[in-house]
């Protein structure tokens, strides 16, 4: 499988994606500068986390704007996976691959913790090491998570299962208090329609190694590996 | 579009954009803003809405131009017309 | 015609004394952008006048320490061909007059000092005290303070792993606010500041140069003030942004062979950085002024040379590697401009508009700036509180004055600062804030470093020797605590107004107290900080050596253990002796009204101290303990309480058979002393015996409440709250 | 300073604030802004600064007590004096 690791200024968290896929892929993912709009043939992008450029303006525009994103665009239209983390979230929703924007934090503060995800969507390339409804703890670390879109889009993403992860108690149920954000309906990934981009603020790439307090990260590569390695 | 540059050979113009959020698109910085002023003892406060303020210096001194320009930098960059409605102003 | 009149000298901070040494140096009046030059490099920040004939006598050297003081940071070895490169610094000033910005920009600074050596910086750490809870500014500045410093360190992506929080009113004019960084580096590609080769290009990076930081006094005189314009903010603005940037430039560069010394523009911007990569390499240098790439318009040579604007970086380049290395910043987006050269003169020779605006010469300037020995006198030794006087007006349960004490201010839970910190970006973060020392791997190896930062100011203002023995020991303590092998501190010597002999005493004092405490422990200074006049109306903060420590961690797999409980039913193990010391203790401070802050510290035995450590760090190792936390503020029950709500495990603890009184034994504060558990205690006393270690056991783990003596409980979901509420409490609607 | 609350029975006054950077003080947002612009084809841009945009509704209907509220908040709360500066504009 092969995979590409899109860098831009101010991305911090590419050696930590590429870490982790490389753990569960056993290959090296390439690391693709921002500015280079060649983007070799690959299975799988990954826009990881960070502050491109600073976030300034709203976290992701600037980032959204960078030659190759309009390739992930393409790419992402014809059918290859791309999965986006945190500022990648940010990026993927300013770009217009995916509906609705992520707003500042309820709280008007950065959170760094561990949260409960309920999966909602296991049928999806990147959650297929999952099950329907369970609960895994991944953490988030942002300012901006704050999932925001009017009613019809929401009512949208609910009918068509393309919600990926909402925040939930330990015991896997849907409150205000597990909301870490203020996230419309506790919104934590969802999908896009083609059911192969999936924007997640939590950052699974932070707990896929038991050294690090936990490991419910990981099946999200390694499924991405089993499943691209087959269709190859 | 292209603009010559260089303030001092060509008459500038300055654009002013005003980017606020959209009615019904929930602010959290105003709310909370509107808090602390209540709690220091500033009343009558019915709403607070915060936003953003964009200055541009252009080169350009045709005003048809320059507002096209910036709308376009509206549209495709300054505000995000999801959740945000933006208002230009130019003066020269 | 003089240009230089007496008051332009006092403006710039030149006692006539010093003036005429200036005149002496350059035989002749110097011209406006000397005397700035001079003004700011015999500042008490970069030439360290009260604070050098002391800072001397600082223990610096061990087999493992690479560059002690004197460099942009300390380095030290850490095996595997890896160094680790450290310091702490101050921003207490800037935070106080605009917390956000302040601090995010102390960060920045720190950052730089360690990649400028071509460390990639890998955690963050931050000292922070404040004023009292209830004094108006402190909500505002604790906020301002924490986002700032969340906003630098999350925006450039390196964690935030620890760091402390303390309050107290005498600092309520001036919080400190000492941030600290560490890296690591391959032990052969180690970047120095001596410029060297002459003829050789120097060459400026990073962002423009504008009038930020530019000192406000000097700002004042007419020459320099731009009528028309309103008064300009001192403020600098930090840019995490293209801090990462340039982070990611030089280390790109440093790869290469081009780099020959480079130096991070700190304080006194390019002035201080071109002295010392001049001064260090016995060199000159020639700066056109004109090169220098600058935000703002007609800016003069004067405000070029004092600027602090942030995120720049001044290197000496090997001859023909100029378009290689231009080509990494430009593609990084990044200034780049060859703004002069290493000469043979060692000199200081600016020009500007064709013109010389400056000569000096450098070594004068840096070896005859002002030191002084400063008069001094000792704090008297402080009275030992007796244990029945002190406990004479508190009668309490031991469970509701545990409750209290860990929800007071001091002892509190600090999650609502460190959740603002991205602790955990670079994925190597293996023990997060909320224990003792934070624990970062070193990326792609089974090693780590065990950081923390470490002072109880209450006890340096009672008597500094103590005070400053505590504090390394301290850090000391929590290195070992975690199973890490303390290797090396670097230190941030807060202190009042120097010119006052009581705050020279304070300063004496806990330098010889840190002196024996480095000497005794192995355990030297590699690099540091002094903030000096740090006072307000005539009263000075409490003394603050404020020590960042690191240790080696060999094996991340056996070498460490958890700081909470870990299981039911196993013994818990008091190591150390207990007097019940209760002067200066966080009990009488919550509880007592005559006797708040009253008393003598607790002394530290320092033989002791290596005793307890070193056989609790071999127990660690040999994986005999399940589970270790070393006994400071509130002493033996907050200790344990702390265990209990890690490890959400709950405990019973017995009360003293000896003939301490049993609050005394609970929460005094006696120092060399951890809290471990095990499921064979026999063995671990047996051994502690041989060792000539005091152990005992104290209770045993299990169940959803910690109980003291017979029956008097507190359910953990209680202590929880307590412990938790008082910081999202007090900050909330800010 | 007290105001009477509501804004139904009272005339309101809207405030609009400008806050922006003074003169000299370091625009990392701004500085990010006008790269991306200029990557994106737009020309001649000579300058971006970005700032704050702040809308209050008041239950006040003196202008004169309206403006000296408003001021008050800026010194005290919205406006960080070391740094920005702020324009107040009051409308009926
Ligand atoms: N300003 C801060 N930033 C990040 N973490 C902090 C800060 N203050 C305290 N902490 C963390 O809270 C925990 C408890 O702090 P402290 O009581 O000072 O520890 P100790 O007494 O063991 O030195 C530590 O993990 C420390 O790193
Ligand atoms: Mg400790």
């Amino acid at each position: 499988m092969k995979a590409a690791v899109i860098v831009s200024p101010g991305s911090n968290c590419d050696r930590d994606v590429q870490v982790a896929l490389q753990q569960s892929a056993g290959s090296e993912p390439i690391m693709h500068w921002h500015g280079d709009a060649n983007l070799p043939d690959v299975d799988l992008i990954i826009v990881p986390g960070g502050f491109a450029y600073g976030d300034y303006l709203r976290a992701g525009a600037l980032a959204a704007q960078s030659p190759v994103i309009q390739e992930v665009v393409a790419r992402a239209n014809k059918g290859v996976p791309v999965l986006g983390i945190c500022n990648g979230f940010q990026i993927l929703t300013e770009c217009g691959l995916l509906p609705g924007v992520l707003m500042r934090n309820a709280g008007l503060k950065f959170i760094c913790r561990d949260v409960d995800l309920r999966v909602e969507a296991a049928d999806t390339v990147f959650t297929l090491d999952y099950m329907d409804g369970q609960v895994i703890r991944i953490p988030v670390a942002h300012n901006e998570g704050n999932y925001f879109a009017d009613d019809a889009t929401l009512n949208r993403l609910d009918g068509e299962d393309r919600v990926a992860f909402r925040y939930c108690s330990p015991e896997g149920r849907v409150t205000d208090s597990a909301n870490p954000n203020g996230a419309a309906r506790n919104i934590a990934g969802i999908l896009n329609e083609g059911r192969n981009v999936l924007g997640m603020m939590p950052h699974p790439e932070r707990l896929a190694d038991p050294m690090l307090g936990g490991n419910d990260g990981r099946p999200m590569f390694d499924g991405l590996v089993e499943a691209l390695v087959a269709t190859e | 579009m292209r603009f010559v540059a260089g303030c001092a050979k060509h008459r500038c113009m300055k654009a002013r954009i005003l980017i606020t959020l959209k009615n019904g698109v929930l602010d959290p910085q105003g709310k909370a803003t509107e808090q602390v002023l209540a709690g220091l003892g500033f009343g009558g406060i019915n709403d607070v809405r915060q936003g953003k303020y964009i200055e541009l210096d252009l080169a350009e001194n045709n005003p048809t131009n320059a507002l096209n320009a910036v709308r376009a930098m509206c549209e495709k960059l300054l505000a995000n017309t999801v959740i945000e409605n933006y208002e230009i102003d130019l003066d020269e | 015609m003089s240009e230089i009149t007496p008051e332009i000298v006092g403006e710039h901070g030149l006692t006539p004394e010093e003036y005429q040494r200036v005149l002496r140096i350059m035989g002749r009046e110097p011209k406006m952008t000397e005397l700035g030059i001079f003004s700011v490099m015999w500042s008490e920040h970069c030439s360290y006048k009260s604070s050098k004939f002391w800072l001397k006598k600082l223990p610096t050297e061990a087999p493992w320490v690479i560059c002690g003081p004197g460099e942009n940071a300390g380095v030290i070895d850490i095996g595997e061909g890896k160094a680790c490169i450290f310091k702490m610094e101050s921003h207490n000033h800037p935070s106080f007059i605009e917390p956000y910005q302040g601090a995010a920009t102390g960060v920045g600074g720190i950052l730089r000092d360690i990649f400028t050596m071509g460390a990639r910086p890998v955690a963050n750490m931050n000292a922070l005290r404040f004023g009292a809870p209830e004094h108006p500014k402190t909500r505002h500045l604790v906020g301002g303070v924490v986002a700032g410093i969340g906003g630098y360190g999350n925006c450039i992506g390196i964690p935030t792993v620890g760091g402390e929080v303390n309050f107290d009113p005498s600092y309520n004019g001036n919080i400190l606010v000492n941030a600290m960084t560490v890296g690591i580096a391959d032990t052969d590609k180690i970047f120095y500041s001596a410029a060297a080769g002459i003829g050789n290009p120097v060459v400026y990076v990073g962002s423009k140069t504008g009038r930020d930081g530019i000192h406000g006094a000097t700002m004042a005189s007419a020459e320099f003030d731009d009528d028309s314009e309103e008064k300009r903010p001192t403020v600098q603005v930090g840019d995490p942004f293209t801090e990462k940037l340039l982070l990611e430039a030089c280390l790109e560069l440093m790869a290469t062979d081009a780099i020959i010394a480079i130096q991070d523009m700190g304080a006194a911007g390019l002035t201080s950085s071109s002295v010392e990569m001049s001064d260090k390499g016995g060199v000159g240098i020639e700066f056109d002024l004109d090169r220098v790439p600058v935000r703002e318009e007609a800016m003069t040579p004067y405000e070029i040379m004092l600027s602090e604007s942030q995120e720049r970086m001044l290197m000496v380049l090997k001859p023909g590697r100029e378009n290689m290395a231009r080509k990494i910043f430009e593609k990084w987006e990044l200034d780049f401009a060859i703004i002069g050269t290493v000469t043979d003169t060692n000199r200081l020779v600016l020009k500007s508009g064709g013109e010389e605006i400056c000569n000096i010469p450098v070594p004068p300037l840096v070896a005859e700036a002002p030191e002084y020995e400063r008069p001094w006198v000792a704090t008297p030794p402080p009275r030992v509180l007796a244990i029945d006087d002190a406990l004479a007006d508190i009668n309490i349960a031991p469970t509701d004055a545990l409750a209290r004490l860990v929800a007071s201010p001091d002892l509190c839970s600090r999650r609502w600062v460190w959740e603002q910190y991205d602790h955990m970006v670079m994925a190597d973060t293996l023990r997060r804030p909320g224990a003792d020392a934070a624990i970062v791997r070193v990326h792609g190896t089974d090693r780590a470093l065990a950081i923390t930062t470490d002072c109880t100011p209450r006890y340096c203002v009672a008597d500094p020797v103590q005070g400053g023995r505590q504090a390394v020991a301290e850090a000391w303590r929590n290195l070992t605590a975690s199973g890490a092998k303390p290797l090396a501190i670097t230190d941030n010597m807060n202190f009042g107004n120097p010119e006052r002999p009581e705050i020279m005493g304070q300063f004496a004092g806990c330098i010889e107290g840190m002196t024996d405490a480095c000497l005794a422990l192995d355990f030297p200074v590699v690099s540091g900080n002094v903030s000096l006049y740090n006072e307000t109306n005539g009263t000075g903060i409490l003394p603050t050596p404020a020590i960042g420590g690191v240790g080696l961690i060999e094996d991340v797999n056996n070498d460490t253990t958890s700081a909470g409980f870990t299981a039911e039913g196993e013994a818990i193990l008091l190591i150390g002796n207990t007097s019940g010391h209760l002067g200066r203790s966080m009990l009488l401070r919550v509880f007592s009204d005559n006797y708040r802050d009253a008393g003598a510290p607790p002394p530290v035995d320092l033989e002791a101290e290596r005793r307890n450590g070193d056989f609790v760090r071999d127990l660690i190792v040999g994986d005999r303990v399940s589970a270790c936390h070393d006994v400071s503020d509130g002493g033996l029950l907050v200790a344990a309480a702390e265990m209990a709500l890690l490890g959400s495990i709950g405990a019973e603890i017995s009360l003293p058979t000896t003939g301490i009184p049993a609050f005394a034994w609970l929460f005094g504060e006696d120092q060399s002393r951890y809290i471990t558990t095990t499921s064979a205690p026999e063995e671990v006393l047996t051994a502690a015996n041989s060792a000539g270690v005091p152990a005992i056991m104290i209770g045993t783990t299990g169940g959803p409440q910690l109980t003291v003596g017979d029956g008097n409980s507190i359910s953990l979901l209680e202590l929880r709250n307590a412990h938790e509420s008082w910081f999202p409490e007090y900050m909330a609607d800010v």
